[in-house]
């Protein structure tokens, strides 16, 4: 009874949310529905980093590239080549692909740090290329005046109808990723987070899962750049430089990532923290660089993991820390 | 053309000279503590940023070279004892509060130092023109590479014939083990990671001094450091020398016969490496 | 310098298993063995007084001072010293080097130098540029003691020190703890091999799922054959 | 545990929504938006534009035809995906009145780019891309200040014609800025009679060391000069090494526009005193109209202005001067933009400023400059002569320029002999004047 | 089943020249005193090390240079010393991983495991076996230690291997948690064979059908548990030469 109960809240939940976000062009300004055009396609970038981080255990800083590249590759082929939808969208996401099956097959040799240090690396190799690359990716310039396809005669131009397919194709990318996460394939990979040796034991081949879920979390890098490439109109090197790497990180990390929801939570903070800083404050960087100190050391579980330990009666968890600090020492 | 390639080598060693010390300082702290800090490339402009005021109060650059380099080992310090500890054998957590802090630094050096290059003025006696062999090369240049080479036979020095490098050796080889016989790592810890700050501070007044130095340059740093240290082989001095070769005269190369080039191509030995070797040329396995 | 160690009602864990579940101990002068079969938390009981697995309750007192919870260094300090199971010898270090580096004078005029380390093991003299880990391991041992002997303590923790021997290096090893004992220092022995213990010890502990569950003079247990049946099966 | 994250995200939402409902304010005011680099590589132009418009609207009593001045300023780093996000967030979150701001050739094009359908006018102040006001051009645009190619084609001119030098080795950040210089630079060179810019580019910001670029100059092919075509930075670094490696007294060293600018100069070493740039200011401007702005500067920011203020200053005080002209009703924003093109500026700090009907861009002054030594031994950039009235197309026909390419790192070619013959001819003449007459 | 196996660690000879043969279904404990190379022996057979020289052959096949995973598919099972288990995971989803291996289920992307009907069934049976059906959903951190050992032999059954490799099954169980483990492992089928390390004398002598003791790398002596109890020269490595006589005049 109480089961059934509980699963009417969520879905009464889930549909008064779901309407919120559906009907938001109609009662929210232009500029709040924009945001949230750049929470969902940073929430693609967030899942894709959270999903490696969360469910597989490999930090991966390489994401934004995959990002990037879906950018250059309808800019390439759609801007500047005429090329129409959806060739080269599935072009671009089949270049995503082939790109994080070279990397994954050299990055997943290894393990930990090093890796984090190997997709670091790969994902300097290309910014240094798309900036340095002046013949094909115009260098720092990058490609400019890249619109959205007018699907069924619908112009997604208009912020309202381009919120709403990136709030359809977002929608969709949770449910797969759902989906992905409870099956067996996510318990192989949570499986492999948790202990790799027995995996191997148990005879699981670790090293093309672990390819396998890095594919996948490039197709959300991916599709999150074409939404932003669209959104923008525009790719530059700027995009998958570092420091736009380690703001993604941060997302994942402040929403908690090993919650499902935490890389969506987080974006959604973030960006929304982006604005609000960078109109009151230039110091911003400065802000965020505090912010994501006290994350690290106070609330290393993200946001999410605020109700978490409410509930469980461990009281919020900076104070715990800190009493545990006191106690310890 | 002959004196072209004598340059052009000398060009790389003054590189290699500037990529060790930035290099040398990463890789000690990974050895031991395996910490990555991605705050280096942050430590680096802050320590040379200090060096520049110092110069300009004072007009006395050897005297900035110690400030800066102190004065980064004493931010290390502070952060190493009051955050980094706290999260000691975390990887995630050790590698963002890092980025959290290159963060800060950034920022607060642009509010205080603004966001004009800068450069150091060596004075004359320490940059005389030398002319060797018929090629005239700037003095300081010489100096950059008698520091470097100063520098890493001094970390030789004290990581093979000190005791401490013997205990900061012995940490790498087993924490545990050396604690229980009378070793305190963790005072040891702390010392590493100011020693790899001083390094790093005196890399920032050196590079500020023979480059210039401002806002975004943190982040270049950061990126040759890693590359210097993937290639060698994390916490390999001997790997540290022998990429920070390569890589100088690869850049020095590589801006004379392709300079549009030239940033990218210093990844290259580093993804060949990476796909033979993981673990990098001198590196062990992890 | 005289020893005293006394260990009262410790509990450890090592992650979630509970190993040491009320372990009493007390040595005294001369050689205590803590024998017990596999997995009965005879490895962590040292760990514990080391402070390398900190116990989560109970005391460890040193010279009647409490080092429960002190780190390692500073109880290494306090004149303990330890000689972890399988050695554990420094890869990264030569023979040399291993002595030089926990070589503690202490003020004492009879201190052990790494040269009187030399004197006791020639064989390592021989060895001294060469990495630790190259060693056979009867040198290996010999080296490991070494290594905690010049840390001058007045009580050395073995941990299975026979373990992986060649019987002729066992005889050695025994021989080397017999002279250390002359020299007057104290000696906490956990072994397995029943012999090397009966051959050293004056106390013995028996350890069965971290409870100390017996304790008597040497002599009387080893003659004990069903006492010994019972413990250790054999 | 999943519902309770649920409801944490449904609070969450509905907490931002709340916080973002749009709230226009009953007052009246004139808001203008103003996009620059405040951080990151670039932030030291962003600050110099933010002082020159600051001084503007100080001086102005922050109104303009009745009504209040509202500047939000964002930062967008330079990142071309942040400067539209920010130019978004202006136009539909703020509403603004007025868009300036904006620093580099890229950012103004994408930022144009987004721009065009939104009927608001776009000032740019210092991003120099020709095509803003030539192939990219709609009629919201008003850019009082210059292209890259304005002052070089003046340049290279000169150079050619009047020094009689023949061969330029010329060195270049990777980008379109540069490129734009660069090309302006060479077709003033070859029509002066220049036979060869041999180029080379290198990448922008990554690039620390240049002694290897430096030591593969050939110094035994007669090239007259070596061009340095780059700012900020780089600059500071190229021609400290330039000096250190002794190359100048094998070759000398000339720069574009921006390499010798303030305050980057007074970071470069003394023996470049003599080095030539061109640019549409001089330091040692004596004009009324300079000496009063240069000192309202001075005590304003405590120090001098450089080019890049006083675009920002001329622009700012355009803007305000076209409200004026309406007097303060800026609703019709085609009438608010004939109003800013009909603004008289022959005050301008830097010299009189007109602006072409047809493409809204300056036409100006153009100063050839070296480098000297003030008596506190500081180095500024002193005037040598003055060519008046130089609009964006130079001394060409705007329709046989715009036939030609664009500027690219590959266009125009490195010989007046691969390029179109009627580029080499003029249809007007420049005229030197001596400096300061 | 394995000949001639020597492996060495920087001049240590781990094992030297050890032969071992199990037939199918016997129960085989290998005893020996710390440091004589049981754990490496069994680690060179699992593939965890990767053997110097000699032959492993399990079922008639021979991988010796076989991955883990190549070997765990041909049916070997293993547990660990110290538990290797999915910590953060529940004891359900750890079995179901055990139970899945093999089945090519790890590459079904969106069909949710808990669809799987059979093998849960049969992981949930897997639980009844090493007695922790009340555990189920309970985290693995959350399980006491004795549960946790449980689990670890639970997990190599799960996997249907045909020949489980027991590293100490019972190292670090108290007293009272022995007999637990020591009855579910005498529960085991008899189709499948069992190599167990033990310490424990009463487990080893309680399970198993024949017992091979090793010393300093190599075999010392094989037969049924009796035969190995009066074996002299097991007394011997118990006892020792030297000490031997000591002892004796004590």
């Amino acid at each position: 009874m109480s089961v059934v109960w509980k699963d009417l809240r969520r879905l009464v939940l889930g549909v008064v949310a779901g309407g919120l976000l559906i009907l938001l062009p109609f009662y929210a300004g232009e500029y709040t529905v924009t945001t949230f055009v750049r929470i969902i396609y940073f929430g693609f970038l967030a899942l894709s980093v959270g999903m490696l981080v969360g469910q597989a255990g490999m930090i991966s800083l390489t994401q934004t590239a995959f990002f990037g590249l879906a950018g250059y590759v309808i800019g390439l082929l759609g801007a500047e080549r005429g090329m129409p939808f959806p060739w080269r969208d599935l072009i671009a996401i089949a270049a995503v692909l082939v790109m994080a099956l070279l990397f994954g097959l050299v990055a997943m040799r290894t393990h930990k740090i090093v890796f984090l240090m190997i997709t670091l690396a790969f994902g300097q190799i290309c910014w240094a290329f798309a900036q340095q690359n002046t013949s094909l990716l115009h260098g720092w310039a990058g490609i400019r005046g890249i619109r959205p396809p007018a699907i069924a005669g619908i112009n997604f131009n208009r912020t309202s109808n381009f919120y709403w397919a990136s709030l359809l194709i977002f929608a969709l990318g949770i449910l797969v990723l759902r989906l992905l996460a409870r099956s067996s394939f996510g318990l192989a990979l949570n499986g492999i987070r948790e202990n790799p040796r027995r995996m191997a034991a148990l005879g699981y081949p670790v090293y093309w899962i672990r390819v396998a879920a890095f594919l996948i979390a490039a197709i959300y890098a991916g599709i999150g750049g074409l939404l932003a490439t669209y959104n923008t109109g525009i790719i530059t090197p700027t995009t998958i430089q570092l420091s736009r790497t380690i703001w993604v990180l941060l997302m994942v990390i402040l929403g908690g990532s090993t919650y499902f929801w935490g890389p969506v939570v987080g974006t959604a903070v973030a960006v929304w923290l982006d604005v609000l800083l960078s109109e009151g404050t230039e110091r911003y960087n400065t802000v965020i660089g505090v912010i994501f100190v006290f994350v690290v050391l106070f609330l290393p579980g993200g946001i999410l993991s605020i109700s978490d330990s409410l509930r469980d009666g461990r009281g919020f968890p900076f104070w715990r820390r800190l009493y545990a600090r006191k106690n310890s020492g | 053309m002959e004196t072209k390639l004598l340059i052009l080598i000398l060009n790389g060693l003054t590189q290699a000279a500037i990529f060790f010390v930035l290099g040398s300082g990463l890789t000690l702290a990974f050895g031991l503590m395996r910490v990555i800090n991605l705050s280096h490339g942050a430590f680096y402009l802050l320590g040379g940023y200090i060096g520049y005021s110092v110069v300009h109060a004072t007009g006395n650059w050897p005297l900035a070279l110690i400030a800066g380099g102190l004065s980064i080992a004493l931010l290390g310090f502070l952060f190493e004892r009051t955050m980094l500890f706290r999260v000691r054998g975390g990887d995630l957590p050790e590698t963002l509060l890092t980025i959290a802090l290159s963060m800060i630094i950034a920022d607060v050096s642009l509010a205080i130092w603004g966001g004009h290059p800068l450069t150091l003025n060596v004075p004359a006696y320490l940059n005389p023109r030398v002319t060797i062999f018929g090629i005239t090369y700037p003095g300081f240049r010489y100096l950059l590479m008698g520091i470097s080479v100063f520098i890493a036979l001094s970390l030789w020095l004290i990581l093979y014939q000190t005791k401490l490098g013997a205990a900061v050796r012995a940490g790498v080889d087993d924490r545990e083990t050396v604690s229980a016989l009378g070793v305190n790592i963790d005072a040891i810890y702390s010392l590493v990671f100011v020693l790899s700050a001083l390094l790093v501070g005196i890399a920032g007044v050196l590079g500020g001094s023979y480059l210039q130095l401002s806002p975004g340059g943190d982040t270049t740093i950061l990126t040759y450091s890693l590359v210097i240290i993937i290639l060698g082989g994390m916490g390999s001095l001997l790997g540290t020398v022998v990429s920070s070769l390569i890589l100088g005269q690869l850049l020095s190369f590589g801006l004379a016969y392709a300079p549009q080039y030239s940033y990218f191509l210093i990844f290259v030995p580093m993804a060949i490496v990476l796909a033979i070797r993981p673990q990098g040329l001198f590196g062990r396995e992890l | 310098m005289h020893a005293s160690l006394v260990v009262t009602n410790l509990h450890a864990y090592y992650g979630k298993s509970h190993v040491l579940q009320g372990c009493n101990l007390t040595v005294e002068q001369g050689c205590v063995a803590v024998l017990g079969r596999n997995g009965m938390g005879k490895t962590t009981l040292l760990r514990s007084i080391m402070g390398l697995t900190p116990p989560r309750s109970g005391g460890i007192r040193w010279r009647d001072k409490e080092i429960t919870g002190q780190k390692p260094f500073k109880i290494a300090g306090l004149g303990i010293g330890y000689v972890p199971q399988g050695r554990r010898l420094f890869p990264s270090l030569s023979v040399e080097e291993h002595l030089r580096l926990t070589y503690r004078h202490r003020g004492l005029a009879a201190a052990w130098t790494p040269q009187r380390v030399y004197d006791l093991f020639p064989e390592l003299a021989d060895r001294r540029q060469l990495s630790g880990t190259r060693l056979s391991g009867g040198e290996q041992q010999m080296l490991a003691i070494g290594r905690a002997l010049v840390t001058n303590p007045c009580l050395i923790l073995l941990d299975e020190p026979s373990e992986g021997l060649a019987p002729v290096a066992i005889e050695r090893m025994v021989e080397t703890c017999h002279e250390l004992r002359k020299a007057g220092i104290s000696l906490l022995l956990v072994e397995q091999n029943l012999h090397v213990a009966a051959a050293l010890a004056e106390r013995i502990y028996i350890l069965v799922s971290g409870v100390t569950v017996y304790e008597s003079a040497a002599e009387t247990f080893l003659k004990n054959l069903e006492l010994r049946q019972k413990y250790l099966g054999v | 545990m999943e519902k309770k994250m649920f409801k944490n995200l449904f609070v969450f939402l509905a907490v931002l929504i709340a916080a973002n409902s749009d709230v226009r304010s009953a007052e009246k005011e004139i808001k203008v938006g103003f996009i620059s680099a405040f951080t990151g590589v670039f932030s030291s132009f962003g600050q110099q534009q933010k002082e020159g418009a600051v001084l503007a609207l100080e001086e102005a009593n922050y109104t303009a035809g009745g009504d209040k001045i509202t500047v939000i300023y964002e930062d967008d780093q330079l990142d071309n995906e942040q400067a539209v996000t920010k130019a978004k967030k202006l136009v539909v979150q703020d509403k603004i009145d007025i868009l300036t701001g904006l620093v580099s050739g890229d950012e103004g094009l994408s930022v144009g780019d987004y721009m065009k359908d939104k009927n608001i006018p776009v000032i740019p102040m210092y991003s120099a891309s020709e095509d803003m006001t030539m192939r990219a051009f709609y009629p919201m645009i008003v850019r009082a200040t210059w292209t890259g190619a304005q002052s070089m084609d003046v340049f290279g001119y000169w150079l050619a014609k009047v020094k009689g030098w023949k061969k330029i080795y010329a060195i270049g950040e990777d980008y379109s800025y540069p490129y734009n210089q660069g090309g302006g630079f060479k077709r003033g060179f070859f029509r002066g009679g220049g036979e060869e810019v041999k180029t080379v580019w290198h990448p922008v910001g990554t690039t620390s060391d240049f002694s290897s670029i430096i030591a593969s100059i050939p110094t035994d092919q007669g090239y007259n000069a070596v061009l340095y075509n780059g700012a900020g930075g780089d600059a500071v670094n190229f021609v400290k090494q330039y000096v250190e490696l002794g190359m100048l007294q094998k070759i000398p060293l000339i720069g574009q526009s921006n390499t010798f600018e303030k305050p980057d100069v007074e970071s470069m070493p003394a023996d470049i005193v003599g080095s030539l740039s061109a640019h549409h200011t001089a330091d040692d401007l004596a004009t009324p109209a300079w000496t009063k702005f240069k000192e309202a500067y001075h005590k304003r920011w405590g120090h001098d202005p450089s080019a890049a203020s006083e675009f920002a200053y001329s622009s700012m005080r355009l803007i305000l001067r076209g409200i004026d002209r309406q007097k303060g009703d800026i609703s019709d924003k085609p009438a608010l933009v004939k109003a800013m093109t009909q603004v008289d500026m022959s005050d301008d700090p830097r010299g009189p400023v007109a602006l072409d009907p047809k493409y809204h861009s300056a036409i100006e002054n153009v100063y050839i400059r070296e480098v000297a030594k003030d008596d506190k031994d500081q180095l500024y950039n002193k005037g040598l002569w003055t060519v008046k009235n130089v609009g964006q197309f130079g001394p060409y026909d705007p329709e046989l320029y715009l036939k030609q390419p664009p500027d690219t790192g590959s266009y125009p070619p490195d010989t007046p002999s691969a390029f179109a013959p009627e580029m080499l001819k003029a249809a007007s003449e420049y005229q030197y004047i001596p400096f300061g007459q | 089943m394995a000949t001639s196996l020597c492996k060495s660690f920087g001049g240590v000879h781990a094992v030297r020249s050890a032969d071992l043969k199990v037939p199918l279904g016997e129960r085989r404990a290998l005893i020996g005193p710390n440091g004589a190379g049981k754990t490496t022996l069994f680690n060179l057979i699992t593939g965890e090390l990767a053997v110097d020289a000699g032959r492993i052959e399990i079922f008639g096949v021979d991988i010796t240079h076989k991955t883990i995973q190549q070997r765990a598919k041909l049916g070997l099972g293993r547990t660990y010393q110290i538990s290797q288990l999915f910590l953060n995971l529940t004891a359900e989803e750890n079995l179901f991983l055990a139970a899945a291996a093999g089945r090519g289920m790890e590459f079904h992307f969106l069909r949710p495991w808990r669809a799987r009907l059979k093998l849960i069934q049969w992981a949930h049976q897997c639980a009844e076996q090493v007695k922790l059906t009340s555990h189920l959903s309970k985290r693995v951190s959350e399980l006491s230690h004795g549960l946790q050992r449980q689990l670890e032999v639970g997990l190599a059954i799960a996997m249907r291997p045909r020949l489980i490799m027991l590293d100490e099954p019972a190292a670090g169980l108290s007293p009272s948690e022995r007999p637990v483990l020591t009855s579910l492992i005498k529960g085991l089928s008899r189709e499948v064979t069992l190599i167990l390390i033990e310490h424990d004398m009463e487990m080893v002598l309680d399970v198993a059908d024949r017992i091979t003791v090793l010393q300093h790398g190599s075999v010392l002596a094989e037969g049924i548990p009796a035969e190995i109890r009066s074996n002299r020269k097991v007394q011997d490595i118990y006892l020792g030469t030297i000490y031997a006589r000591q002892l004796g005049s004590n």
